[in-house]
């Protein structure tokens, strides 16, 4: 098996992305290969072959895996194909669980000025696309939400890192926690809005 | 795309007859959403954004909503109230004790947010903007799949076996002894049976004859004679038969005695 | 879209053929190109191109489909080794056949003194050590369990008569009075182990 030319590395990767139903980290193609197999060049290869085609080598959520080229989405139409119309809240409270995350409920609140209505996050959540995970140690205990793998993979993102200007938005101090006063410590207007949690809409109760 | 209309503004849109502002207040996401895009409108960046300015212009479009009786959401309310009195901060020199935030500071914080909810409405577009699965791209259809074939290996050790023996050993020797009930002929019945017999026997006749029939030759039978014999020699004892043997391993002889009168 | 380019034709359909949860038929792939495609060519040119790669395209019941090259479907599965721990009534168990062979599995409950439960012989039989060997001349004619060359192999023994004896294992303290219960806690528990009539013991969870 060691005796794999280059070219066969290519052929069997190949087939492997094709075979896989879910995106292949790089470990789990390695497992696959001769000792010693030039995965990166292999990858590299394959991704620059692909590139004009019908057919595209993308990395995502962590792995790799071929896609539809995009450009071509509208001529497939494929009959699995439903398209989900997301709200604005539900856009913004998506953008910001992706961005700020791990967040709560109440911290999404205070970013967009207004309580979130009950469905939004249902529905971010019934997409697949966040889940809850952990709770913040402060009184309360709320529950904080991340995105998944669904997310990334349905956006092509191969990462958190890979969000849309997000090394931008950390370098302007537009996202992760703020060190300097917030206004909620006015001690004349306590209950602002946005700068004090807003009315808290009653939680259900959420076991992990 | 329509908004989704939060729980507390479920009113239509509404327009202002005039052409200086427009209040659409369905499309809004809150106070701070409307804020924005009142800032927006001044056409500048939002670091350098004039407080003063959209303060006024936030207390306009309130104004604006109240004359056309739109019923407006406590939020709104209280950020007007906010607004005004951070007007008062801004214009007004600063006689705050130090642990008070001042004027400024409110503001920075006010354009901080501001931006802050920008980036987050730039960044949903521009990810809804992505090629996404299922509509723009598309996953392979028919994956065949990759078959893993797992091996199990058991960690276990000769020590272990050994071990696990010795336990089961040790466990069973501490054990209760049970005995299972055997099943004989026993002296009860015996004695029940010649009793029944008695009386029409005044001949000697062998033991061996009130056996009851049927029985195996086995333990069962073997039981059957001691029975019946023990229960002979307790009738001889209370002198309702008599027995007979006439030499050592000789067969047994017994025959009834009158009822005592 | 009756622009398209050859080149483009053959993007569409390479997609198409991608995405495509079934193998695609000549009057399919024709209803999404532009008319007058010369789809036979489209075909012939990604057959060409994928011949030598680790897809192939590739014609089933009238339809055309993308499939792994027959070559490497060797290649695409991987074998591991899952290292697990047995079950201590199964290590018993394995130690009563070793020790008791032939022996059935009435034989192997009543040294146990609990009912064996499902699974444990299976475990023990996939994992080649026990195998069935000839019938009991009783009533019910009976299954005898025997070890097997694998057993041995495992536990590194020459034979049979590697296993130490009774008085050995006694002699090395493996078989003992168990210190920790006295004959009148036994007397007040009728449910110690070995006292209770046989239950079925909790069954552990199994996988194949």
């Amino acid at each position: 098996m060691s005796g794999d030319s280059f070219a066969e590395q290519v052929r069997l990767v190949e087939a492997l992305l094709f075979a896989s139903a879910t995106p292949l980290d790089e470990e789990s193609l390695l497992s696959r290969l001769p000792e010693g197999a030039a995965l990166p060049a292999v990858l590299g290869e394959l991704q620059d072959h692909y590139r004009s085609r019908g057919v595209n080598l993308v990395k995502i959520a962590g792995g790799w895996t071929l896609r539809t080229a995009p450009d071509l989405g509208p001529r497939l139409k494929l009959e699995t194909s439903v398209v989900r119309k997301l709200s604005r809240a539900a856009v913004e409270t998506l953008a910001i669980v992706a961005y700020h995350q791990p967040v709560t409920r109440g911290e999404i609140e205070e970013i967009r000025g207004v309580a979130l209505s009950k469905g939004t996050l249902d529905t971010l959540m019934e997409a697949g696309w966040v889940v809850p995970k952990g709770r913040r140690q402060t009184p309360g205990r709320p529950a904080t939400w991340v995105t998944t793998d669904r997310f990334l993979g349905h956006f092509g993102l191969a990462g958190l890192t890979d969000l849309p200007g997000v090394e931008e938005l950390k370098a302007a101090g537009l996202i992760g926690p703020r060190s300097d006063v917030t206004l909620s410590e006015s001690s004349l207007q306590p209950d602002l809005p946005g700068f004090a949690a807003p009315a808290e809409e009653p939680e259900e109760p959420y076991e992990p | 795309m329509k908004p989704m209309a939060d729980e507390q503004f479920e009113m239509e849109g509404v327009r202002a007859p005039a052409a200086e502002l427009v209040v659409d207040l369905a499309g809004y996401e809150g106070p701070i959403d409307v804020l924005l895009k009142l800032a927006r409108e001044q056409k500048v960046d939002l670091i350098h954004i004039s407080i003063l300015e959209l303060a006024d212009q936030y207390l306009k479009f309130v104004a604006e909503a109240h004359r056309l009786r739109l019923e407006l959401a406590a939020d709104y309310l209280v950020m007007a109230a906010w607004l005004a009195y951070l007007k008062s901060r801004l214009l007004l020199p600063d006689p705050q004790p130090e642990d008070e935030p001042t004027g400024e500071e409110l503001a920075a914080n006010l354009t901080y947010q501001l931006q802050r909810l920008e980036a987050m409405q730039q960044a949903g577009v521009r990810v809804m903007a992505r090629p996404q699965l299922d509509r723009d791209t598309f996953a392979r259809g028919m994956p065949e799949g990759l078959v893993m074939v797992s091996r199990i290996v058991y960690d276990v050790s000769l020590y272990d076996l050994l071990r696990a023996y010795g336990e089961g050993r040790s466990r069973n020797e501490g054990a209760v002894l049970h005995i299972e009930a055997a099943e004989l002929y026993s002296m009860d019945e015996a004695l029940e049976r010649l009793t029944r017999i008695l009386g029409h026997v005044p001949e000697w006749r062998s033991l061996a004859s009130f056996l009851p029939t049927g029985l195996a030759n086995g333990l069962v039978g073997r039981s059957a004679i001691a029975a019946t014999f023990a229960a002979s020699l307790e009738l001889a004892r209370s002198g309702r038969l008599q027995l007979r043997q006439d030499s050592a391993f000789g067969p047994i002889w017994l025959r009834s005695l009158p009822e005592p009168s």
